[in-house]
């Protein structure tokens, strides 16, 4: 797998110079560490924080910006971050009102985010967390570590962030969150796979014909191997997943995610959504918000996955808030 | 009894013999996780090498102390947060101790076990590296309980922790990225319990060669 | 190479209702074409439109909205779009103050957009067109069809929009799109090739460790291969062509894009705009505003392109002027 | 002398033999182009052929015009307009025409050329459909000069065509996508001069197979 970079070593620390670099209006570097922190961090507000491994660019960083994220902390390709740099990125946003973690649920995310949180408390900084669990390609049970978080995740950044911008207080804006995880469903799939650079050779491999059902964002394995089929058919199989999993009926409101994984172009993104639409207008749901590209990519790999949310009035509204991030961007009232 | 600079040496053997095993890891992990785990293990048992270079502890429980913090800054992903877990246990067993006992030994293995636990809101059968330690720490406490020497207990924890990490192989992964996989799991043997089977393998070890 | 498509001859189609539905607040489809036209059409001023093969999304269709494009027309992949349906395009976005055409510099679209501009102004429309060259791969010379037009077309795309989103006339929108064509240059490399659905197979190949320097947007051959290098090397070769071509002092403002074709992961993206700010940081040269991302690509190919564009006071106003399409929106004060 | 009928089969010919020639095409345009001459031509010719079933036709200019129109809709990229702009100055030779005589032919050869020049700013030697096409007009005249059969004429200007098509491969693109290659240009034949040798030896086989 060829890659444009310099020594995989120095992969992370070039990736966020080189957005410091690219968007210093919106966001600065914590010295000595890998956490950015939003430019223009309002005093009254409580501070929405993310993150998690890298290598799902612009996940989570692209997301820092007014109505959304206020830090976000990179870990390693596909690693969790560390304790004490989530502990900084906490440190630096927190105004008085508190801080939301937005974590992806993945055991070691889960595990470094609730310790930078106990770290935070013993200071005194009020900490409540999220975590996102929208893919159905994982059997969800009591027993294991439950489903994974995916491109959901961007909606909790866009939906928690415009909670926080208004104001609301840091239970509201948990309790927004959870309503939009409790709403979301997402399933994702594969055409190829990707390398990490530290490991220089892909995890998995897949014939000319196949493609992966139920993968994730890290390469790992989906839950089955299939021949590839039309984009309506792949579309028709996600969308019934999601739906056997959180039904839809006429009448309903939704949001709808096509994201990319990053080899996949969007000309086939758009083809995607095409049959997405049209599987939602044969129910009687109306789309009130569309996304497709990439919102959180899986280093190179080809592959998509379909995000859908369930709206009500207070989610459109929040979701209608003006985002001002250099990856998503919504011109709205406020 | 193990003194301070024994126990540096044992903790070098563990960092020696994490970056040997560095591709194996990431092999085991690249079937039924996402291929890192030897990258992060050799990521933090680098800063681990570090620590001990650096030097100047007071005791055992400050040794292990900055170790364990060393593992939870730089390890990340699911295995940092246990690994440092279980140092930041067994530091707290050796509070203010200069020297070590067959029967601490034991008592670390017990507490990080119980610390995982927590941290992982995880048990034994669900294919992680409770599946070694577990087995360690019980085969440690009988050898203590039949009145083996030092070298034996240390031996018979390396041998279960071993027999655990392949006994993995069969089970279903319910904790950590493999549980995705569901019955696809079987057949792997879990990174997390091979790692673990290797540090307490160099302990045995580096004990063993002093002799 | 495996697509998430139907059949082939439907992919312009069905992606052009796929972005219809995703963006049904932003644009339309003029029935019977491969037209799409900005919804909320002001009645005051110039028309931009723009358009080419398809195969570059989100060019040009993703453009469509305030502050860019009225209309953009799609042709087969890689294929410019006919006489015809430019005139539809330039029919239904004249409101009597003229219409600028953005044409990129290949023989196709420039004899078809001029069929167009012949047609529209038998009607007795006003047209004026650019055709962007921004590519050094390419030698300029006047004797041959001279250099391709590549990713700065969408900083005309921005640029001459806001201009007419000013109310300025044809003639100065037009004068002004021609002064970013002559303040900004280009140049791009690919690490994989690309295959056009209906070809079915790439037309070319490139061994595991060689690269395309001075490639197009289309899978043509670039100028030369060689072996792939550090990112960083890679940068400065393409910086060194193209301020050979337009050498730049200290003091000069600039703005950057780094625009991936594809497969290219963000991240990687990043990693050169890195690169690219301290070549320019070391000349002394200020960077005003940075695109990092995938503005102007090439089906699945591996690969980015570097542009930069010279500024002056009216560029900076402009670029910074609001901006909402789809694919790019800038959150400006006009 | 050639009646509409007849014409009519010669553009059906044509159309068969770009549509039996889409991968070649493709082929050639693949190693200087962007791989798309022969999806071009076909998708354009498909259309002719739809005309050409529609029929309906007053006269060889309005066939013409028609089947112009056709190629100017649906071919696009370069070779849209250029041969939209041959059949258009076809039909200009041919208004009001119910037969079409070889002198016709030599005028349509001829002033196609130069609707050619006009649209693609271009000329012979560039190592365009132009290296086809002017030879081809070049040998029809002189074939006319000389007192030869319609056939003969057909055939000189299939002859011509096609060598000069074989002849691009040495020259260097100056025109077209195959320019930006500059002198790597050489060696490959152009792909429009190569589907204009087709076009104009779909002529000549079709009234050689009327006899
Ligand atoms: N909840 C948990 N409890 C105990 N061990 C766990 C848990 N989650 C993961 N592990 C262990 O961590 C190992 C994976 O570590 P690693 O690959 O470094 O992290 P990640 O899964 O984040 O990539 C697994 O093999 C397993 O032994
Ligand atoms: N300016 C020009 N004048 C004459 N012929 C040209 C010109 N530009 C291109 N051509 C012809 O068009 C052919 C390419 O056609 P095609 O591949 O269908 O279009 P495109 O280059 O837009 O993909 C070239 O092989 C060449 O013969
Ligand atoms: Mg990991
Ligand atoms: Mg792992
Ligand atoms: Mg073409
Ligand atoms: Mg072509």
């Amino acid at each position: 797998m060829k890659k444009l970079i310099n020594k995989p070593e120095n992969a992370l620390d070039e990736m966020l110079e080189g957005m410091t670099k690219a968007y210093p209006t919106y966001l600065r570097r914590l010295d000595q560490t890998d956490v950015l922190v939003r430019q223009d961090l309002s005093a009254d507000k409580v501070g929405v924080v993310s993150g998690g491994g890298s290598g799902h660019e612009p996940a989570h960083c692209g997301y820092i910006g007014k109505g959304m994220l206020d830090a976000a902390v990179a870990g390693a390709i596909f690693t969790s971050p560390t304790p004490d740099q989530i502990y900084e990125a906490i440190k630096a946003v927190d105004r008085g009102k508190g801080v939301l973690l937005v974590i992806k649920n993945y055991s070691g995310d889960v595990m470094n985010f609730d310790m930078a949180k106990e770290m935070a408390e013993m200071e005194g900084i009020q900490v409540a967390s999220v975590v996102v669990n929208d893919d159905v390609a994982v059997e969800n049970s009591t027993f294991t570590a439950g489903r994974r978080g995916i491109a959901g995740t961007v909606l909790v950044h866009k939906i928690a962030g415009a909670a926080a911008e208004r104001g609301w207080d840091l239970d509201k804006v948990k309790e927004t969150a959870e309503k939009v995880i409790a709403n979301e469903r997402s399933m994702g799939m594969a055409l190829s796979p990707c390398t990490v650079p530290a490991a220089g050779k892909p995890n998995f491999s897949l014939a000319e014909d196949e493609i992966e059902i139920g993968i994730g964002i890290h390469g790992e394995p989906g839950t089955h191997r299939e021949k590839l089929v039309s984009a309506d058919a792949i579309t028709q199989e996600l969308f019934d997943r999601i739906l056997a999993d959180y039904p839809l009926k006429s009448g309903d409101e939704v949001a709808v995610m096509v994201n990319g994984l990053a080899s996949t172009p969007l000309m086939e993104l758009y083809i995607i959504n095409k049959k997405v639409h049209e599987l939602l207008e044969g129910l009687g749901v109306t789309v009130h918000q569309t996304f497709v590209g990439e919102y959180m990519t899986a280093l190179e790999m080809a592959g998509m996955s379909i995000t859908i949310l369930k709206l009500d009035s207070d989610l459109k509204m929040l979701l209608d808030d003006t985002a001002d991030t250099p990856a998503l961007k919504v011109i709205g009232t406020k | 009894m193990a003194e301070l600079n024994q126990i540096i040496g044992a903790l070098r053997l563990m960092a020696e013999t994490i970056e040997k095993n560095k591709e194996h890891l990431t092999e085991l992990d690249g079937a039924i996780g996402d291929g890192d785990h030897g990258i992060n293990m050799s990521r933090g048992f680098a800063f681990v090498k570090e620590t001990l270079d650096k030097g100047g502890f007071q005791n055992a429980g400050d040794l292990f102390k900055k170790c364990g913090m060393a593992l939870v800054a730089h390890v990340g992903g699911a295995s940092g947060p246990l690994y440092g877990t279980a140092f930041l246990r067994a530091a707290m067993v050796l509070k203010d101790r200069e020297d070590v006992h067959a029967a601490d030994y034991v008592q670390i293995l017990k507490d990080a076990a119980e610390g995982i636990k927590m941290r992982g809101k995880s048990d034994r059968g669900e294919k992680t590296m409770l599946d070694a330690l577990i087995p360690a720490y019980e085969a440690a406490a009988d050898a203590v309980q039949q009145g083996k020497s030092a070298q034996e207990i240390l031996n018979a924890a390396k041998v279960a922790a071993a027999e655990g990490a392949v006994g993995t192989e069969k089970l279903v992964a319910q904790k950590g990225r493999a549980s995705y996989l569901g019955e696809r799991s079987i057949g792997h043997q879990d990174p997390g319990a091979a790692s673990a089977a290797l540090v307490l393998a160099a302990v045995a070890d580096y004990f063993a060669a002093e002799k």
